[in-house]
């Protein structure tokens, strides 16, 4: 309902230049954006919950939560939170997670918070090419790691030595997929390298490629098999 | 698949079996290739011979049974009821009018289906239990009681063990007794052995048999045994066929390179026993000295020679051969007692060895340890010459290694010493004896067995009968009748089981087997 | 018409006036008497037909010639379009977009491919031409403009196009038109050639704060010792053949790679504009500074009349100047008189550090033979002591090329990752040193006490512990089934050793405060240092251990093969070493009887041998995992690029990784600009954005390093060893150290190098003086100043 | 116009290692595409090579990613294949399937898988297997295992027919004997010496046809030294050629374990300058080396139909060789001189063949054309056509089996067995229980287990999910140039 299976958009404003989005958000409607919104509101509480789960755990254990505060900010902001460990629900969770030894709650829920705060719900890859520049992959999704900023990867046109579809075993399967074979390096770029759609998006994705990219005066490109 | 041209040109149905061949139109009509053809009638009745394998043989287990009604209507009705050959020619008879008969030949273009199935080759050359030769049961007996022998022999030392261990016997006498044994039997082998030189033309070096000492004569090995067999060809003669095949040819190529070998003799002698102390692995430098020594020659006489040069000494007949026993006795000695010392100072630490191991496992592994060495015991003992030492490493080592490791068991140095010592004279000296001793007579065979039973189970008896001192002898004469009748019983029971177990053997023997290379002069540049 | 011209003709005029009046009352007397004769009537009559012609006639004709003359005019240019009509212009979205008329100058890389560095207002194009050609745009440069010419890759700029021009006025076909102005964000270009237009719209980096953009992200190691370190690594056969596994690995990739491109079905041969990246990026990197120079010379375009200064001004100005002159006077007299003595000064104190470093080095890097090891392989102080050296080595020749960096265009991107290394360097030692300082005082206060600490440390670990494990084992432990003798005599014979060595222990124990107030002294020159100090002393005072280790070692392997070669005799069969094949072979009794006995002793002699090998092995291993965590700090605190982070979180531009792109919805730029008259050719709007450098790429080398270090003590090889019993040798300290060498050049400058370096480095210095100075000064200094410049 | 069909060819060996079975599957794929059918091959993973690869004709390679054991042998992954297997079969809309060489766990599995699917399978047995010892027993069971429910099987040679229909006791009807053939083209004989000179191997004087009496005879053996390759035999054969006549030389290529016992044999009777040993060659060279011999001697123990005999006989050598297995089908009698498998009757043997050529009795250079007519790869894939159209029912049972189509009572009961045989389970499970008191329970389990797994299979990766990939432009066989083969 939340996601979609893969499916391509393409952006062309101009006919040298196109972006191929392969993404499993699907189109956005009232309903899903509602949806979506309750999630990242679910996600959020969450974290907080996390957050004062450890809090709590840190004042049970640790008997130094009376050290005089200077700083006005921080001193409302324990006094807030100390409010909120004698509140019920604060008692009740702390009695919760008394019996758990810290380094387990710990390993539970530092992850836990990574996964609330990064995790991102759909992927999205996509696949822009200028003519005269190159051509340039990025992806969004699952875990970012590193940084938040989709993770992309330019290609100059000269560095450029052939685009190309492949088959491989992947698991169980057999999967087509669109490489780029790059000028002077050993390993090939595999475009939309997490959600490798299927093989109509990946040819359609090969021949606006190969129409695209290069000037129209070696159009022997179209209808070309698989190199 | 293109049909022979003379069956091209002849009018009848020429597209029929083209379309036979290459079954490209489906839809045209076949040739009336009929069941009777193809598929296998059942002829179990009319089968010239029972090794004869018909092709239903093949699946008539599997398959649904056929209804007689489909052979019915083959080619007429009767004839599926004569007898084969008949039918074969009626049927290629009234086939030739057709196509040539069926051959079972890849190059020629048949005019048959590729799965067409011919009764008359299918199968032809299949045969079985083909070289199975029945048993007969007291030849079975008397080589049965090899294995009675070595197995009376183990339970004998187990017996001793035991009788250390219980310190009923001291291992002084046990291993005095022992030695005494060995020193007659290695007279005795050393009286036999200096008769068998006597009336044989070779008497190389008979009694390096007795101990290791033969190994400075391992090069001429194989050549003088195969003239030590032909010598003793008469006596040789329950020796396995495959053993013998070799040896008299081989040895047959010996008398053929007999001038030669007498001529260069000396040169070659020397390069032999120059050699000879070497490592394993010299034969290159042994051949090629000798190829040296008469350079005309070819590579069989080259090697035929090299084996005479080093064994030659054989071939000089009395006046070395005195010579030679003493020097061997020497040598026999000498080994003797270096083991004697070399037990003697291990004793001690073997005494220690595994004190911390906790007896139980130590039966166990001792029993394991004897179980292979009986089960891998060469019991064949096929008797090639008088220094071919028929020790099977692998049940030796087992043995010895139990027996080190009873002894381990032990309290006392001197019971460690003893017991080792015994065990190596039962199982490294006596089956050379043993073996000898059949090869020798047939009587002396037999008194062994006897003897060896008669021990065993008095040895038995004793050491079961318990502690009581009162009449011991009691306790052995009913372990010694007990143990008579169990061998009998054995000997007779499984030899005849044995026979009734034949009429289930089935072999299937068949031009796909891998074919046995039959190589006369085979592995001479092998295992060195 | 100039109203000053306009001003003198009428006061011309009324002068004349005035000298001739009988001349004004004729022409009235004349006027008066034509309007009594009926000229006026008959006149204006005759213009109204006039009139009434023109507009009946002329007007039409005029504008069927007007519209056959455009016509004509734009014929030619709707032919023009080329076959790859793609156009594609480069546009610094800081550029000050005023909606005024202007003129836009740039780069032309390639006819349909411009690059925008300025627009210049209320200039003409033409003059802008002129200008270009005579260079007049680039007066007063502040350094040779041929650099600019050369790292553009291009030979002058030129007139792109007009920006904000009506459409009335025509131009040249290749020219674009420009529709900027304050509203609108992205302009909007037409260009009479092209049929689709991109437009790539980046942000101009700063040279001042050195910022800069590359394709390619910046090295921030020295790249030039691949092979120096293959040769270094030679000494330890195991690193040797997996390098030369994985070498062998790359060169079958290769080859599978050099397959591929048989597969590409096509070769494209890339076009002018697709080679042109990497100068454009160039040309991005200078952009900055170019336009400020073009709006600096803006105001010489045209030919306008120099006004002449004021009185006031003057006297002002040659005030400031009188000042000026007197400072420079003086900053010349400091320069030539004072300056020098002092860098004299400086620059011998520094040969003479650097030849007693010399020294030093060659001391440490002696090796007896070449394949000995030298002094710094075997201790970690030593090594530290020579990266310290070093890196003082290095800094002169570096900080002598930043300071090259000076005289030259702020663009040049070349240097940066110099400045980087070099200011990381200076931050670690300035930090190591820091963190040194306190950790030292800290152990100078408590020398006693952690002195105690350490020798407790060490009697219970490296003694007691021992001492106890090997007593166990005395004693059946574990129901293991030890051959008691063997134990006993193995456990005495170490208890022995451990009781002697324990004895030189205590001996060395009252000097132990000492050798730690030494250590924490020594802390002062950079906390690595008493780190190695300690990884040093560790390995000496386990000494024992390492020789337990190997002797147990020795016994085991030499057991196992026995035991291995018996196993052969026992099965009746034995290694033949010609074939290296197991063959069979009937031995002789005696053979076989000692044999099997040898075989049965030692096969029950082996597990007490075992776990003594193991007890030892362990503690071995324990030892040598301490030793690589030291390693590791050493290298986390004599490589950590501090400078970098700083940098990466302080001004993310600094540390090009890259460069990508971003497609712009073109919707809402189509509303902005359908105002326009003319329709717009089918535009995309890209941003050309610089991705700073990724933290994966900053510590590379501890990924590299932590690589390293699991591929050679968890290696299945180290585990093989272990288990037979062969000698596991330690990591070698090079492939450790690599890291740390990898901010120092392969080999450092010799003495006399530096010494020429030095020497350069006022020459330099006078060089860039000149032009110190006259930015005090005004304009017409400044001028001339600029063409020497511009002509020397 | 005939009916094409989708093929897969699964067995463990295939290229890049060398070897008979390899070199028939690529011939036989390649006429069989000639002929308008998809072929594409299915293989375990060889180093370097993984994944899906394309042959230059647009032959699809699949090297399945399962690790090795023995010589190229896959470890028996039985059911963890099947996904992929269904995977691949699926998007190549595979509708037969051919497995090789019983001694490949790949083919094996496969043709359970497909059958279980539902697709039509064919066996091709390439090798002889005696009942003796323990291992061929188990292969043996094996066999049986995956043969009760094929629909059809082809072997090399007679001989290997009546083996394989002992081994997994089959109807004779249901195996066909189509041999293997050789390229005519890449042996061509000796033809002039600058060719000779060309080549690699040339450092002897091309053979001199035709022979005087004092002409050296070169005799070439080619083929790995294992033992039953008859190694053995030769070591013991050679010394005694060469002292019997005195002008003649051999030629040995290839290596393996026995090579050490040649290369013994040449030192210990000093015959370096009259044995030349080149090791192992490729398999494009076997022509350049056979081309300068006389002779070629093939000492094998056991041979299911011997390719390298008829490449040496259409070289034009005067073939020796040992009379086992299916070797005596191969070869017309006055192309070959059979010896039994002993030492002496193979000297015996060369000796003859050596006297006969002397005496130039032989006509050596008829025999390339014989060969090419005899053998030829488009006369096998015409004749495995023929198969795949029998058991895809294009051709009538009654003709292809040979029943008269006059009573259909006649196959109905013979449909169990043979014929177009039903794919439901009940049925194949009745063909496993046939195989044998505890094998026939334990099969049924197998083929249960199977079954259940492609149900859930079918669940989990519906067939709507793969994607079928796009065949290669097929070519169009026209019917004229169908009967060439004559």
């Amino acid at each position: 309902m939340l996601t979609t299976t893969a499916h391509l958009y393409i952006r062309r404003p101009s006919p040298t230049t196109a972006e191929f989005t392969v993404t499993t958000r699907p189109a956005l409607t009232l309903p899903l954006r509602l949806a979506l919104l309750s999630l990242s509101i679910l996600r959020l509480t969450l974290f907080f919950v996390i957050l004062f789960t450890l809090y709590t755990r840190f004042l049970t254990t640790s008997s130094l939560h009376s050290s005089p505060e200077t700083n006005p900010l921080l001193l409302a902001l324990a006094s807030h939170l100390h409010t909120l460990h004698l509140s019920p629900a604060g008692q009740a969770l702390t009695r919760l997670v008394a019996p758990i030894p810290a380094w387990l709650l710990a390993g539970i829920s530092i992850p836990l918070l990574c996964f609330t705060v990064a995790w991102e719900l759909h992927t999205s890859e996509s696949l822009l090419v200028l003519r005269g520049l190159g051509i340039q992959t990025s992806t969004t999704g699952g875990f970012p790691w590193g940084s938040w900023r989709p993770a992309t990867r330019f290609i100059p046109t000269e560095k450029i030595r052939d685009v190309l579809i492949n088959e491989a075993f992947r698991g169980f399967e057999v999967r087509y997929y669109l490489v780029v074979v790059v000028e002077g390096e050993e390993d090939v770029v595999v475009v939309f390298p997490k959600l490798l759609p299927r093989r109509k998006i990946v040819e359609a994705v090969w021949r606006g490629v190969r129409g695209c990219l290069y000037e129209a005066n070696d159009g022997m490109w179209y209808g070309v098999g698989k190199g | 698949m293109a049909p022979p041209s003379g069956l091209q040109q002849s009018a009848i149905t020429p597209d029929a079996s083209n379309s036979l061949e290459n079954g490209a139109q489906p839809q045209h009509h076949h040739p009336v290739l009929v069941r009777s053809a193809t598929v296998p009638v059942n002829l179990k009745s009319s089968r010239p011979d029972p090794s004869h394998l018909a092709p239903e043989d093949a699946f008539v287990s599997a398959s649904p049974p056929r209804r007689p009604g489909l052979f019915d209507n083959g080619n007429g009705s009767g004839n599926e009821l004569r007898p084969r050959r008949m039918r074969r020619k009626e049927a290629s008879r009234s086939r030739s009018r057709r196509r040539k008969r069926f051959q079972k030949l890849l190059w020629v273009k048949q005019s048959y289906p590729d799965n067409y199935t011919d009764q008359a080759t299918f199968l032809e050359n299949l045969q079985r239990n083909p070289r199975v030769q029945p048993y007969d049961f007291w030849p079975l007996v008397a080589d049965s009681t090899i294995i009675l022998q070595h197995v009376c022999s183990v339970i004998i030392f187990i017996v001793c063990f035991v009788g250390i261990f219980q310190e009923r016997v001291s291992p002084v006498s046990v291993v005095g007794w022992g030695s005494f044994a060995t020193f007659i039997g290695w007279l005795l082998w050393d009286w036999w052995v200096g008769q068998e030189s006597q009336d044989g033309p070779v008497d190389g070096t008979p009694r390096a048999g007795a101990m290791g000492t033969y190994r400075d004569f391992r090069p001429p090995r194989r050549q003088d045994s195969d003239v030590g067999l032909q010598a003793l060809s008469p006596s040789g003669v329950n020796t396995a066929n495959p053993s013998a095949l070799p040896s008299a040819a081989s040895s047959s190529t010996n008398l053929i390179q007999e001038p030669q070998t007498q001529r260069h003799a000396p040169s070659a002698s020397n390069n032999g026993n120059a050699t000879s102390l070497l490592t394993p692995g010299h034969v290159h430098s042994r051949s090629v000295s000798s190829i040296h020594s008469v350079s005309s020659q070819t590579s069989a006489a080259a090697r035929a020679g090299s084996g005479e040069a080093c064994g030659s000494s054989g071939y000089r007949g009395a006046p070395a051969s005195r010579w030679d026993r003493a020097k061997l006795r020497l040598g026999t000695i000498k080994s003797a007692i270096l083991i004697y010392f070399t037990l003697l100072g291990l004793s001690p630490i073997l005494k220690s060895l595994t004190r911390s191991t906790s007896s139980d496992s130590i039966w166990a592994m001792s029993f394991w340890l004897l179980a292979i060495n009986i089960f891998f015991f060469d019991y064949k003992g096929s008797w090639d010459g008088a220094h071919k030492f028929p020790v099977a490493s692998l049940s030796t080592n087992a043995a010895l290694m139990a027996s080190t490791v009873l002894a381990s068991r032990l309290p006392s140095t001197g019971q460690v010493f003893s017991l080792t010592l015994f065990s190596i004279e039962v199982f490294g000296l006596f089956p050379v004896f043993r073996v000898y001793a059949r090869q020798r007579s047939w009587r002396y065979h037999v008194l062994l067995t006897v003897l060896l039973v008669l021990g065993a189970g008095c040895g038995v008896g004793m050491v079961l009968g318990g502690e009581d001192e009162h009449l011991p002898w009691k306790n052995g004469l009913i372990g010694m009748v007990v143990g008579c009748l169990i061998s009998a019983l054995a000997l007779g029971g499984c030899s005849w089981w044995l026979i009734g177990l034949q009429k289930y053997k089935n072999e299937i023997y068949g031009p796909w087997d891998p074919a046995r290379p039959i190589i006369i002069s085979r592995r001479h540049w092998d295992d060195e | 018409m100039h109203p000053f011209s306009i001003l003198t003709l009428g006061i011309f005029v009324a002068g004349y006036i005035t000298a001739r009046w009988d001349l004004v009352t004729r022409l009235c007397e004349l006027a008066i008497f034509a309007w009594d004769y009926g000229v006026v009537t008959r006149a204006a009559k005759a213009f109204g037909v006039l009139s009434l012609v023109f507009l009946l006639i002329f007007i039409p004709v005029e504008r069927l010639a007007t519209r056959e003359a455009n016509l004509w005019l734009t014929a030619p240019l709707s032919v023009m379009p080329e076959h790859d009509a793609l156009m594609r212009v480069f546009w610094p979205t800081d550029l000050p977009r005023p909606g005024l008329k202007g003129v836009v100058v740039g780069w032309r890389n390639s006819p349909l491919d411009v690059f925008v560095l300025a627009i210049l207002e209320e200039v003409e194009p033409r003059n802008v031409e002129s200008a270009l050609q005579l260079g007049t745009l680039l007066r007063n440069a502040p350094h040779p403009v041929s650099r600019i010419y050369e790292l553009c890759g291009q030979s002058s700029m030129r007139v792109l196009g007009v920006s904000n021009t009506p459409e009335s006025t025509e131009v040249d076909p290749s020219w674009i038109r420009v529709a900027t102005g304050p509203g609108r964000r992205v302009p909007s270009v037409t260009c009479a050639r092209a049929s689709s237009i991109q437009i790539i719209l980046f942000e101009r980096p700063l040279p001042g704060r050195m910022q800069y953009i590359s394709l390619n992200p910046i090295a921030l190691a020295l790249g030039d010792k691949k092979g120096d370190f293959r040769h270094d690594g030679a000494d330890s056969g195991e690193e040797e053949d997996d390098e030369k596994e994985e070498r062998t690995r790359k060169a079958k990739k290769r080859q599978l790679v050099e397959k591929l491109k048989q597969h590409s079905i096509v070769r494209h041969v890339p076009s002018a504009k697709e080679k042109a990246l990497a100068k454009i990026i160039n040309q991005m990197n200078w952009a900055w500074e170019l336009e400020q120079l073009l709006q600096k010379n803006v105001s010489r375009i045209g030919n306008r009349p120099k006004r002449s200064l004021s009185v006031s001004e003057r006297v002002v100005e040659s005030a400031t100047t009188a000042r000026d002159m007197m400072l420079v006077w003086l900053w010349d007299l400091f320069r030539v008189y004072v300056l020098p003595v002092f860098q004299k000064l400086f620059i011998f104190g520094l040969m003479g550090h650097r030849i007693t470093a010399e020294l030093l080095l060659l001391v440490l890097e002696w090796r007896a033979r070449p394949r000995y090891a030298a002094l710094k392989d075997i201790s970690a102080t030593a090594q530290q002591v020579e990266i310290r050296l070093q890196q003082f080595c290095y800094w002169p020749m570096q900080y002598v090329t930043l300071r090259l960096r000076k005289n030259d265009w702020g663009s040049v991107t070349t240097s940066h990752p110099d400045y980087i290394r070099f200011y990381n360097s200076l931050w670690l030692v300035a930090n190591d040193v820091i963190i040194g300082i306190a950790l030292g005082s800290y152990i100078i206060d408590n020398a006693s006490w952690v002195g105690e600490e350490i020798s407790d440390l060490l009697s219970k670990y490296t003694v007691e512990a021992l001492q106890s494990s090997i007593s166990w084992l005395m004693g059946w432990p574990a129901g293991l089934k030890l051959n008691t003798e063997l134990a006993e005599f193995l456990g005495d014979l170490f208890l022995w050793v451990i009781d002697y060595w324990s004895s030189c222990i205590e001996a060395l124990r009252p000097a132990l405060p000492h050798i730690i107030w030494f250590i924490g002294f020594s802390s002062f020159a950079g906390a690595s240092m008493p780190i190695a100090l300690f990884s040093d002393l560790l390995s000496i005072l386990t000494i024992h251990i390492y020789s337990f280790y190997l002797a147990s070692a020795r016994i085991y392997h030499w057991q196992l093969n026995i035991l291995v070669s018996l196993f052969h005799l026992f099965r009746g069969k034995k290694h033949n070493v010609l074939r290296n094949r197991i063959d069979s072979c009937d031995y002789d009794l005696d053979q076989l009887l000692v044999g099997t006995i040898l075989f049965t002793l030692l096969f029950f002699l082996l597990p007490t041998v075992v776990v003594f090998y193991l007890n030892f092995a362990f503690a071995r291993m324990a030892i040598i995992t301490l030793k690589a965590v030291f390693d590791t700090m050493l290298s986390c605190l004599n490589h950590f690029p501090l400078f970098a982070i700083m940098l990466r979180v302080k001004d993310p531009q600094r540390l090009p990784g890259g460069i990508r792109f971003e497609l712009r919805d073109t919707q809402d730029f189509r509303h902005a600009v359908d105002d326009s008259p003319s329709p717009l050719p089918s535009t995309s709007v890209i941003y050309l954005k610089s991705i700073p450098l990724n933290f994966k790429a900053m510590f590379h080398q501890y990924f590299q390093m932590g690589h390293r270090i699991r591929k050679h003590y968890l290696s299945p090889h180290v585990v093989l060893c272990l288990l037979t019993g062969k000698f596991v040798p330690p990591l070698n300290r090079k492939n450790l150290y690599s890291l740390q060498y990898s901010m120092l050049p392969a080999r450092r400058a010799g003495v006399m190098e530096m010494w020429d370096a030095m020497n350069s480095l006022p020459s330099a210095k006078k060089r860039a003086a000149p032009i110190i100075v006259p930015v005090l000064a005004n304009g017409k200094k400044l001028h001339s100043n600029g063409r020497l410049r511009s002509y020397g | 116009m005939a009916p094409t069909y989708n093929i897969a060819m699964v067995s463990d060996f295939f290229f890049p290692q060398p070897g008979g079975v390899e070199s028939h599957i690529y011939q036989l794929s390649t006429k069989l595409m000639d002929r308008g059918h998809k072929v594409i091959i299915i293989t375990h993973a060889y180093d370097g090579r993984t994944g899906v690869r394309y042959l230059t004709n647009g032959l699809k390679v699949y090297h399945v990613p399962y690790f090795v054991i023995y010589r190229s042998t896959t470890f028996p992954t039985v059911f963890s294949f099947f996904p992929m297997f269904r995977n691949i079969v699926l998007r190549e809309r595979i509708d037969i399937v051919h497995g090789h060489a019983s001694l490949s766990n790949l083919c094996h599995e496969a043709i359970l898988h497909a059958r279980t699917m539902g697709l039509r399978t064919v066996f091709t047995d390439h090798s002889l297997f005696g009942f003796a010892d323990a291992a061929s027993i188990l292969t043996n069971k094996l066999l049986k295992f995956s043969l009760s429910d094929v629909d059809h099987v082809i072997c090399v040679s007679h001989t290997c027919k009546e083996n394989t229909v002992l081994r997994a006791s089959l109807d004779p009807l249901m195996v066909s004997v189509i041999p293997n053939a050789v390229v005519a083209e890449n042996f061509k004989p000796y033809s002039n010496p600058a060719e000779v000179a060309r080549h690699s191997f040339g450092q002897d004087p091309p053979p001199a046809r035709p022979l005087g009496p004092h002409d050296t005879i070169t005799i070439v053996v080619i083929s790995r030294l294992f033992y039953n390759k008859g190694t053995d035999l030769l070591t013991a054969a050679i010394p005694r050629i060469l002292e019997n006549h005195p002008n003649t030389r051999f030629i040995i290529a290839g290596s393996g374990p026995k090579a050490i016992d040649l290369e013994q044999m040449v030192e210990q009777n000093v015959l370096q300058d009259r044995v030349e040993m080149l090791g192992s060659i490729r398999h494009e060279e076997v022509r350049d080396v056979m081309i300068r011999g006389h002779v070629y001697l093939h000492p094998s123990l056991t041979e299911a139909f011997g390719t390298v005999i008829v490449e040496a006989a259409s070289c034009g050598l005067y073939v020796v060789c040992t009379q086992v297995g299916g070797i005596p089908e191969v070869l017309p009698s006055h192309m070959t001189v059979f010896a039994k498998p002993e030492e002496d009757d193979l000297v015996a043997a060369t000796g003859k063949a050596i006297a006969a050529l002397r005496a130039n009795k032989v006509r050596t250079e008829l025999f390339h054309e014989q060969v090419k007519s005899m053998y030829s790869w488009t006369n096998v894939a015409i004749r495995t056509e023929r198969v795949y159209n029998g058991i895809s029912g294009a051709i009538s049972e009654a003709e292809f089996y040979g029943y008269d189509a006059s009573n259909p009572a006649s196959w109905s009961a013979t449909r169990g067995r043979s014929g177009v045989q039903s794919f439901a389970l009940i049925d194949r499970l009745k063909r496993y229980y046939g195989c044998g008191i505890w094998a026939g329970k334990l099969f049924c389990l197998c083929v249960i287990i199977d079954y259940l797994i492609f149900l859930f299979l079918e669940i989990w990766w519906p067939r709507g999910k793969i994607d079928i990939c796009p065949d290669w432009p097929r070519k169009t066989v026209d019917e004229r140039r169908e009967p060439g083969v004559r």
